[in-house]
C-alpha cells in the first residue's frame, strides 16, 4: 500500500480532468461521462481515507455514491434521449431555452 | 293595559310578516288588505284602551315606561328596547293608528288591481310599526330605529313603482336627505350623551332620565350645539328648509302613501321629536329662534311654490311643507302644545285632502284609461267641474280645504290661529315676534289662495278632461269614500278639542292634556323670557279677525282668478314671466343643490378614483414594481441559457471560495 | 373538550387529506365532502361557544413545546378570549356558505379549489387562536398562499396582476412585522422572557422610542391588511378578480386579520405608542371612510363598489378601536363581525348575478326587481344592513363606534366620520337603484331566473344573523365584554404615562373615560395636544 | 515493485482520463473511461477493498458504461459540432488547474488526521472485506440502505417516463 498522499493526488488530478471535460466539451454524453469521472475521483478519495483512518464509513458512502450514479445514469441518459428526440442533437449549445 | 303597549307595534309587524312572506301566495286582495287593515285597527283598539286608562289617571302619573328586553349594553352605554307612554305619545299613537287604519282601508280600494298589492300592504304595515316605535320609544335609540325605519319605508313606498326612473330617483333622494338629518340626530345624541356622562356621570339616552337631569344643562353653549344637530335631524325628516326638496318628489309614490307618510305621520316626526325633547330645546334660546325662523321661512317659501304648481299632488306636497313650517314656528316660539295640536289637525285635513286627491286621480285615471288617452291624470289643467261627478269627494275635500285655510269653526282655524297668536305674543323672541307673525299671516294667505285655487281648478268651472272620457267619470267606491267622510268630519270638528281660551266656549282640553309634558319646558323658558306687558284680549281678538280676513282675501283672489275671470292667471304669467318661471321651477332649489352638492360630489369621486387611486397610489405601487422590473430587464441578459456558462460560473465560484478559505 | 380549539383549527386539514383520495372528476363528491367538512368544523366551533366562560381569561388554551432553536423558543400556544371567539365563529360560519356558493361558480379544478379553501380556513383560524407571536406569524403567512392561488387561478381577466399585487402588498407588511417581531423578542430576552408567548410581552416595559418603531412596523403590516387609506388599492383589484367564494372569505375574514392584529397585538403590546399615533390613525381611518365612499359612488363595477365600501366600513372599525374605550372597541369588534356578514352577503349577491349574466357592470343591469323579486328583497335587506339601518346588525356596530369615538378624544374625527353614514346611503342606494329599479330594458336580463333553493339557503343564515345581531346583540356583547374591559384597562394604565393627555385632566375624569374635558360653552373643545398634526418625529437613533 | 505498479496504474488512469476529454468520437471517450474505471478498481484492491473493486467493475465498468455506450450507439452521434471555442478551452483549463491546486491543498491538509477507526489492515484480511462492509451497511446504515431502493425505484420510473415519446 502506498501512502495516502499519492492516492489523494491521483484523485485530485482525475477530478480536475473531469472538471475540464465538463467545462470544455459540448457533447452532452461526454459531459455526462466526465461527471462520472469526477464522481469516481471522489470515490477514490473516500476509499483511500477510509483505509487510512481504519473506518469503513467511507466505503459505505462510496457504495451509496455508486447507487446515485446508477440512478443518475438512468435518468440522465433518458433525458438525453428525450432531448435528442426533440432537437435531433445532443449538443449543449442547442439547450438554451432558459435564455432570458 | 299599559303593560300591553308592546302590542301596538307588534300587530303591524305581524301584518308585515304575513303579507311580506306569504302575500305572494295569498293573492286574494281582500285577504291581504283585510289582514293589513285589521292589524293596524287592532293597534288602534289597544291605543284607545291606553288612552282611556291614561285619561283615568291623575296628570302627574301619566308616565309609564315598559322595558321589553335589553338591547345594546356596552360599557357605560345602556339602551333597552323600551316604550314610553305619556300624554304626548298617546296622542301620537292615536293619530298614527287612527289615520293609519283609515288609509289602509282606503288603500284596499285605491290599490285594487295593482301589481304587488301584497308588497304595498306589507310596506304600509312596516311603516306603521316603525312610526309607532318612533313615537313610543323611551330612549333616543329606539326612537332612532323608528326614525330610520320610517325613512326606509318611505324609500320603499316612494319607489313602489320602481320601474319608473323618477320614482327610483325620488326614493333615493328622500332616503339620502333623511340620512343627512339622521347625521344631525346622531351627533346631537352623542353630544348630549357625552356631556351628561363626562360632566355628571349620567350615561343615558333615556328621555325620562334626561328629563330628570335636564336642570343640569346650561342655557345655550353645548345645548345649542346639540339641539341644532337635533334640529338638522328634524329638518331632514320634516322637510324643512334647506332639506325640503325630497318631499314634493316623494309624490311619485301611490297617493295613500302620500297621505299617510308624507302628510299625516312621518313628516311630523321632527315636530314630535322637538316636542319630546322640549325641555332640552328650550334651554337654548338661539336654537329656539332658529327653529322659529326656519319654520316661518319654510312656511312662506313652500307656500309661494304651491301657488304655481299644476300637479294636484304637488300642490298638496308644498302645502304640507308649508304647514310643517307652521308647526316648527310653533315649536320655535315655545307653543309646543299648539304645534302638536296643529300636527293633529293637519293629520286630519291633510290626509283627507290627499285621499280626496287620490280619489280624483283614481277616477281620472280610470276614465282616461277607458278611452286610452295618455293625458296626465294628476294635472289640474285636465280637470275641472268634477263636483257633479264626485259629490262625496268634493264635499270632504271642500271641508278640509276650509279647515286648512283657517276659516273659523273648522279645525285648522283653531290650531293655526293659536300658532299665529303665540308667534305674536310669545315671550322669547322680542322684536322678532312681529316679523314671525307677519310671515305666518302672509303664508296663511297664500295657503288659502293655493288651496282654493286647487279646489276651483279641480271641482269648479268647465270640465277640461278629454271629452271622450267625460262620461266615464264617477264617484269612487265606498271603501274609498268612507275614510274620506271620517277624516272630513274630523277635519271639521277636531279643532274643538283645543279651542283657545279667549273663545271660552270649551276648555282647551288639548293643552291641559299635554301640560305634564311641556310643563318643564315652559318653566325653563320662563327663566330667560322677556316678561313684557301681555298683549290684551283686544289685541288677540283683533289678530284673530285679521287672520280670518287674510284667509278670506286669499280665497277671494283665488275665486277671482280661477272662477270669475279665468284669463287672469294667463295675464299674470305674461306680466311677470321671470317670477312665474322661478316659482314654477320651485325657485330652482333642486338645480342649485345639484350644482353645489351632487355634481361636485360625483366629480370629486371620479377624481379621487381615476386621479388619486389609480394615478397616484397605484402609480406609486406600480412604479416601484416597474423600477424593479426595469433592473431585472437589464440583469436578465446575464442568463445566456447555455449550460456551460452556468457550469463555468459555478466552478469559478467554487474555486474562488475554496481558494479564499485555503489561502486566506 | 380541552383541545376543541385545535380540533376546529385542523379539521379542515383533515378534510384536505380526505379530498386527496377523491378523484378529481367527481366534482359533486368533492363539493359535498368539502361542505360537510366545513359544516362539521362549524359545529365543533359551536361547542366552543357553548363551553366559553364569560370572563376575560384565555380559554381552551393549549401550550405545547414546538420548536426550540437555541434561544428561540416557539411554542404551540393557543387560546381564545371573547375577542377572538367571535372571529373564530365568524370564520367557521362563513366557510360553509363560501363553499356552497361555489357549487356552480367553479367548474375547473374543483379539487384544487376546495383544497385551497380548506387550507385557507385553517390558516385563518390559526391566526385567530395563536397566543404565540411566532405561531401567529406562521398562520398569517399560511393564509396568504391559498388566497393567492384562488385569485391567481380562478380569478377574472386581470387575475395575475391582482394576485401578485395582493401578495406583494401583504408580504411587504408582514416582513416588516417579522423584523419587529424578532427585535421584540430580543428585547424580551433582555428582560428574561424565554419564549414567543404573547402574554409575556404584555408585561414588558419598553421605552417610548422602541415602542414607536415597533408599533409602526406592526401597524403598517396590519394597516395593509385592514386596508387603511392609502394602502388600500390592492383590495379593489383583489376583490374584483377573485372568484365569489374568494371575495367572500377575503372580505368576511381576511380583512379582519388587520383589525384583529391591532386589537390583539399592536395596541396592547405598545400602548403608549398606540396612544401617540391614535390621532394619525384616526385621521387615516376617517379619510378612508369619506374617500372610499366617494370613490365607491362613481364605480361602474358592482364588485369594485362593494370592495370600496369595505374600505369605508373598516375605517369605522379602526376609528372605534382607536377610541380606546369599551364602547368604541365593542363597536369595532361588532362591526368586524357585521362587516363579515353583510359584505360577505353583498359579494355573494354580486356573484349570483355575475353567474347569470357574466358581467358586473352596473350599466348592464336595471329593473331586475321585476324579474327577480326574491333576489331584490334579499339584496335590499343586505344593502340596508350595509348602510347601517337600525334594526340590522350594521347599526349596532356603527353606532357604538361613533359613540365611543365621540366620548374619547377623537370627537371631531367622529363628526366627520358620521357624515360617512350619509355617503354610504348614497352609494349603496344608487347602485341598488341602478341595478334593481327602472325599466327592464336590456333583453339579456329579461330571461333571468330568480334565486334557486341553494342560493336562498346560502343567504338565509346571513339574513338571520343580520336581524339577530341588529335586534339582540346582547349575547355577542356580553361574551366579549370582559375581554374588552381588560384590554381597555391594559391600554389605559399606560396611557397615563403616555403624555398624550395632561395628567391633571386625567385625574378629574370619571372612571372609564380618558381624555374627557369640560366642553367650553357651545363649542366642543378639544385638547390641543391631540390635534392630528402632533405626529411625533422620532430620530431613528433613539430607537436604540 | 509496488510503487512501480502504482505509478504504471496512475499513468494509465491519467492518460485514459485525458483521452476521455479529448477524443472526438464519444465511443472512444467511453472506452477510455472504462479503462479509467478499471484502474480505479485496481486502486481499490491495493487499498485492501476488494469488495469495492468488484462493485466498481460491475456497476461502473459493467452497467453504467454499457448504458452509456448503448446510448451513444442508439443516437449515432459521432463527432462534436464543428464550432470551436478556444477561449472556452482556455477558461476550462484555467479553472481546471485551480481546481487541481485547491483540491490537492484541501486533501493534503486533511492528512493530519490519524487512524482512529477499529478496522486495521490485518483485521480486514482476517475477517474479510465483504463481510465487514456488509455488517456496516446492514447495521449502522440500514435505513439509508433501504432508502436507496426507493431512490432506484424513482430513477427507474423517471427514466421510463422521460424516455417514452408519448405518455
Amino acid at each position: 500500500m502506498e501512502n495516502l498522499n499519492s492516492y489523494l493526488i491521483v484523485s485530485a488530478i482525475l477530478f480536475a480532468i473531469g472538471t475540464i471535460g465538463v467545462l470544455t466539451r459540448k457533447n452532452v454524453i461526454v459531459m455526462f461521462m466526465c461527471i462520472e469521472l469526477m464522481l469516481n475521483a471522489v470515490n477514490l478519495t473516500f476509499v483511500a481515507f477510509s483505509r487510512h483512518l481504519g473506518n469503513l464509513d467511507g466505503q459505505v458512502f462510496v457504495f451509496f455514491i455508486m447507487t446515485v450514479a446508477a440512478a443518475e445514469a438512468a435518468v440522465g441518459l433518458a433525458l438525453i434521449i428525450a432531448f435528442f428526440n426533440n432537437k435531433e442533437s445532443i449538443d449543449v449549445e442547442d439547450v438554451n431555452l432558459m435564455k432570458w | 293595559m299599559f303593560d300591553n303597549v308592546w302590542l301596538i307595534p307588534l300587530f303591524p309587524l305581524i301584518g308585515f310578516l304575513i303579507n311580506g312572506l306569504f302575500g305572494k301566495k295569498i293573492k286574494n286582495e281582500a285577504v291581504i288588505g283585510g289582514i293589513g287593515t285589521l292589524m293596524i285597527f287592532l293597534s288602534f283598539l289597544v291605543s284607545c284602551g291606553i288612552l282611556m286608562q291614561m285619561i283615568g289617571l291623575p296628570p302627574e302619573q301619566r308616565v309609564f315606561e315598559k322595558v321589553l328586553f335589553p338591547w345594546i349594553h356596552s360599557g357605560n352605554f345602556k339602551a333597552d328596547m323600551a316604550f314610553l307612554l305619556d300624554p304626548l305619545s298617546c296622542i301620537m299613537i292615536m293619530v298614527v293608528t287612527g289615520v293609519g287604519t283609515l288609509i289602509h282601508l282606503y288603500s284596499i280600494g285605491y290599490m285594487h288591481g295593482e301589481e304587488g298589492f301584497y308588497r304595498f300592504f306589507a310596506y304600509l304595515n312596516l311603516f306603521c310599526m316603525s312610526m309607532l316605535l318612533l313615537v313610543l320609544g323611551s330612549n333616543m335609540l329606539v326612537m332612532f330605529i323608528g326614525w330610520e325605519g320610517v325613512g326606509l319605508c318611505s324609500y320603499l313606498l316612494i319607489g313602489y313603482y320602481f320601474h319608473k326612473k323618477s320614482a327610483g330617483d325620488a326614493a333615493k333622494k328622500a332616503f339620502v336627505m333623511n340620512r343627512v338629518g339622521d347625521f344631525g340626530f346622531l351627533i346631537g345624541l352623542f353630544t348630549l350623551y357625552w356631556w351628561f356622562g363626562s360632566n355628571h356621570n349620567i350615561w343615558t339616552v333615556n328621555f325620562v332620565e334626561i328629563k330628570a337631569a335636564s336642570h343640569l344643562l346650561p342655557y345655550g353653549g353645548v345645548v345649542t350645539f346639540a339641539t341644532l344637530c337635533f334640529f338638522v335631524g328634524a329638518t331632514g325628516k320634516s322637510a324643512q328648509l334647506p332639506l325640503f326638496t325630497w318631499l314634493p318628489d316623494a309624490m311619485e309614490g301611490p297617493t295613500p302613501v302620500s297621505a299617510l307618510i308624507h302628510a299625516a305621520t312621518m313628516v311630523t316626526a321632527g315636530v314630535y321629536m322637538i316636542g319630546r325633547m322640549s325641555f332640552v330645546f328650550v334651554k337654548s334660546p338661539e336654537t329656539m329662534m332658529i327653529i322659529a325662523v326656519v319654520g316661518a321661512a319654510t312656511a312662506i317659501f313652500a307656500a309661494t311654490i304651491g301657488t304655481a304648481q299644476n300637479d294636484i299632488k304637488r300642490v298638496l306636497a308644498y302645502s304640507t311643507v308649508s304647514q310643517l313650517g307652521f308647526m316648527f314656528l310653533a315649536m320655535g316660539v315655545g307653543a309646543f302644545s299648539a304645534g302638536i295640536f296643529h300636527l293633529m289637525t293637519h293629520a286630519f285635513f291633510k290626509a283627507c285632502l290627499f285621499l280626496g286627491s287620490g280619489s280624483v286621480i283614481h277616477a281620472m285615471h280610470h276614465a282616461l284609461h277607458k278611452v286610452h288617452a295618455n293625458d296626465d291624470a294628476q294635472d289640474m289643467r285636465n280637470m275641472g267641474g268634477l263636483r257633479k261627478a264626485m259629490p262625496i269627494t268634493f264635499l270632504t275635500f271642500l271641508v278640509s280645504t276650509i279647515a286648512i285655510s283657517g276659516i273659523p269653526g273648522f279645525s285648522g282655524f283653531f290650531s293655526k290661529d293659536e300658532i299665529l297668536w303665540m308667534a305674536f305674543a310669545n315671550p322669547y323672541h322680542g322684536n322678532l315676534n312681529i316679523v314671525l307673525w307677519a310671515i305666518g299671516a302672509i303664508a296663511a294667505c297664500f295657503t288659502a289662495f293655493y288651496m282654493f285655487r286647487l279646489v276651483f281648478m279641480t271641482f269648479f268651472g268647465e270640465c277640461r278632461i278629454n271629452p271622450k272620457a267625460k262620461g266615464y267619470l264617477h264617484e269612487s267606491p265606498l271603501v274609498i269614500t268612507i275614510p274620506l267622510m271620517v277624516l272630513g268630519s274630523l277635519a271639521a270638528v277636531g279643532g274643538y278639542l283645543g279651542m283657545p281660551k279667549i273663545l271660552g266656549m270649551l276648555p282647551n282640553y288639548f293643552e291641559h292634556w299635554l301640560d305634564p309634558v311641556f310643563e318643564l319646558a315652559n318653566e325653563y323658558g320662563n327663566t330667560y323670557a322677556h316678561h313684557g306687558a301681555h298683549p290684551s284680549h283686544g289685541v288677540e281678538w283683533g289678530l284673530m279677525g285679521l287672520s280670518v280676513a287674510i284667509a278670506l282675501v286669499g280665497i277671494g283672489i283665488a275665486f277671482t282668478m280661477y272662477v270669475k275671470n279665468t284669463e287672469l292667471p294667463g295675464k299674470f304669467v305674461a306680466t311677470f314671466p321671470t317670477l312665474h318661471r322661478a316659482v314654477y321651477n320651485k325657485w330652482y332649489v333642486d338645480e342649485i343643490y345639484d350644482y353645489i352638492f351632487v355634481n361636485p360630489c360625483k366629480a370629486l369621486g371620479q377624481f379621487l378614483w381615476k386621479g388619486f387611486d389609480v394615478l397616484v397610489i397605484d402609480g406609486v405601487v406600480n412604479g416601484v414594481a416597474n423600477v424593479v422590473m426595469g433592473f431585472s430587464g437589464i440583469f436578465r441578459y446575464m442568463q445566456s441559457g447555455y449550460i456551460y456558462n452556468y457550469a463555468f460560473s459555478m466552478a469559478l465560484g467554487v474555486v474562488v471560495m475554496l481558494g479564499y478559505f485555503i489561502f486566506k | 373538550m380541552s383541545n376543541v380549539l385545535s380540533l376546529t383549527t385542523f379539521l379542515p386539514i383533515l378534510g384536505v387529506l380526505l379530498l386527496l383520495f377523491i378523484p378529481k372528476d367527481s366534482k359533486g363528491v368533492l363539493r359535498n365532502v368539502t361542505l360537510a367538512v366545513t359544516v362539521v368544523t362549524f359545529m365543533v366551533s359551536l361547542l366552543m361557544l357553548n363551553g366559553f366562560q364569560t370572563n376575560a381569561d384565555f380559554q381552551f388554551t393549549e401550550n405545547l413545546p414546538w420548536i426550540a432553536a437555541g434561544p428561540f423558543v416557539m411554542r404551540y400556544n393557543i387560546g381564545i378570549d371573547g375577542i377572538s371567539l367571535w372571529l373564530v365563529i365568524l370564520t367557521t360560519f362563513i366557510m360553509p356558505i363560501a363553499v356552497l356558493s361555489t357549487y356552480t361558480a367553479v367548474e375547473e379544478k374543483v379539487k384544487e379549489y376546495m383544497i385551497c379553501l380548506l387550507l385557507l380556513e385553517t390558516g385563518m383560524l390559526g391566526a385567530f387562536i395563536s397566543l404565540d407571536l411566532f405561531l401567529f406569524y406562521i398562520f398569517w403567512e399560511v393564509m396568504l398562499i391559498p388566497m393567492y392561488f384562488m385569485i391567481g387561478i380562478w380569478g377574472g381577466k386581470n387575475k395575475i396582476y391582482a394576485a401578485v399585487k395582493f401578495f406583494i402588498y401583504t408580504m411587504v407588511g408582514s416582513l416588516l412585522m417579522l423584523v419587529a417581531l424578532i427585535f421584540l423578542y430580543f428585547k424580551g430576552m433582555e428582560a428574561g422572557i424565554t419564549d414567543f408567548g404573547l402574554l409575556n410581552f404584555f408585561s414588558l416595559k419598553l421605552d417610548m422610542a422602541t415602542q414607536i418603531w415597533l408599533f409602526l412596523a406592526f401597524a403598517f403590516a396590519f394597516a395593509i391588511k385592514v386596508p387603511m387609506f392609502p394602502l388600500h388599492t390592492w383590495l379593489p383589484d383583489a376583490h374584483t378578480e377573485a372568484p365569489t367564494a374568494g371575495s367572500v372569505v377575503l372580505a368576511a375574514v381576511l380583512l379582519k386579520m388587520g383589525t384583529y392584529g391591532y386589537v390583539r397585538f399592536a395596541i396592547p403590546l405598545f400602548p403608549e405608542a398606540a396612544h401617540k399615533f391614535a390621532p394619525l390613525i384616526a385621521t387615516l381611518a376617517v379619510i378612508g371612510i369619506i374617500y372610499a365612499a366617494l370613490v365607491a359612488m362613481v364605480q361602474e363595477d358592482v364588485k369594485k363598489l362593494v370592495a370600496y365600501s369595505s374600505v369605508a366600513h373598516l375605517g369605522f372599525v379602526m376609528l372605534g378601536v382607536f377610541a380606546f374605550n369599551v364602547e368604541g372597541i365593542t363597536g369595532g369588534m361588532l362591526q368586524m363581525i357585521n362587516h363579515g356578514i353583510s359584505t360577505g352577503a353583498l359579494f355573494l349577491i354580486v356573484g349570483f348575478i355575475y353567474e347569470r349574466r357574466h358581467t358586473r357592470l352596473i350599466t348592464d343591469f336595471g329593473g331586475l326587481s321585476k324579474q327577480m323579486p326574491i333576489f331584490a328583497t334579499i339584496f335590499m335587506i343586505v344593502t340596508f344592513s350595509s348602510v347601517g339601518l337600525p334594526g340590522t346588525n350594521g347599526f349596532v356596530g356603527e353606532f357604538l363606534i361613533l359613540l365611543g369615538a365621540f366620548e374619547s378624544q377623537l370627537r371631531w374625527w367622529t363628526i366627520v366620520a358620521t357624515s360617512g353614514v350619509i355617503l354610504s346611503a348614497v352609494y349603496m342606494l344608487w347602485v341598488f337603484q341602478r341595478v334593481m329599479f327602472g325599466e327592464l330594458d336590456n333583453p339579456k336580463n329579461q330571461k333571468l331566473l330568480d334565486l334557486n333553493a341553494r342560493e336562498i339557503a346560502i343567504m338565509v343564515p346571513l339574513l338571520i344573523m343580520i336581524f339577530f345581531m341588529g335586534l339582540y346583540p346582547k349575547p355577542f356583547i356580553d361574551k366579549m365584554d370582559p375581554a374588552i374591559k381588560k384590554l381597555v384597562a391594559q391600554v389605559r394604565v399606560s396611557s397615563v404615562n403616555a403624555q398624550v393627555i395632561p395628567a391633571a385632566t386625567q385625574m378629574q375624569m370619571p372612571a372609564g373615560h380618558p381624555g374627557m374635558e369640560q366642553m367650553p360653552a357651545g363649542h366642543p373643545g378639544m385638547e390641543p395636544s391631540s390635534a392630528p398634526s402632533v405626529v411625533p418625529v422620532v430620530n431613528p437613533h433613539d430607537a436604540k | 515493485m509496488e510503487t512501480l505498479f502504482f505509478l504504471i496504474i496512475t499513468l494509465v488512469a491519467i492518460v485514459s482520463a485525458i483521452m476521455v476529454i479529448t477524443c472526438k468520437n464519444p465511443i472512444n471517450s467511453a472506452l477510455a473511461l472504462i479503462m479509467t474505471f478499471f484502474c480505479l478498481a485496481t486502486y481499490y484492491v491495493m487499498l485492501d477493498a476488494p469488495f469495492m473493486a468488484a462493485v466498481q467493475v460491475m456497476v461502473y465498468a459493467g452497467a453504467i458504461m454499457v448504458l452509456i455506450v448503448f446510448t451513444i450507439m442508439l443516437l449515432n452521434v459521432r463527432v462534436d459540432s464543428t464550432k470551436k471555442h478556444s477561449h472556452k478551452v482556455l477558461f476550462g483549463m484555467i479553472i481546471g488547474f485551480f481546481t487541481l491546486v485547491n483540491t490537492v491543498f484541501v486533501l493534503v491538509k486533511s492528512r493530519a488526521a490519524l487512524p482512529t477507526g477499529p478496522y486495521s489492515g490485518d483485521m480486514i484480511k482476517q475477517i474479510g472485506h465483504t463481510e465487514l462492509v456488509g455488517r456496516e451497511i446492514f447495521t449502522n446504515f440500514l435505513l439509508p440502505f433501504e432508502v436507496t431502493s426507493i431512490l432506484l425505484l424513482v430513477a427507474i420510473i423517471g427514466a421510463v417516463i422521460l424516455a417514452k415519446k408519448k405518455i
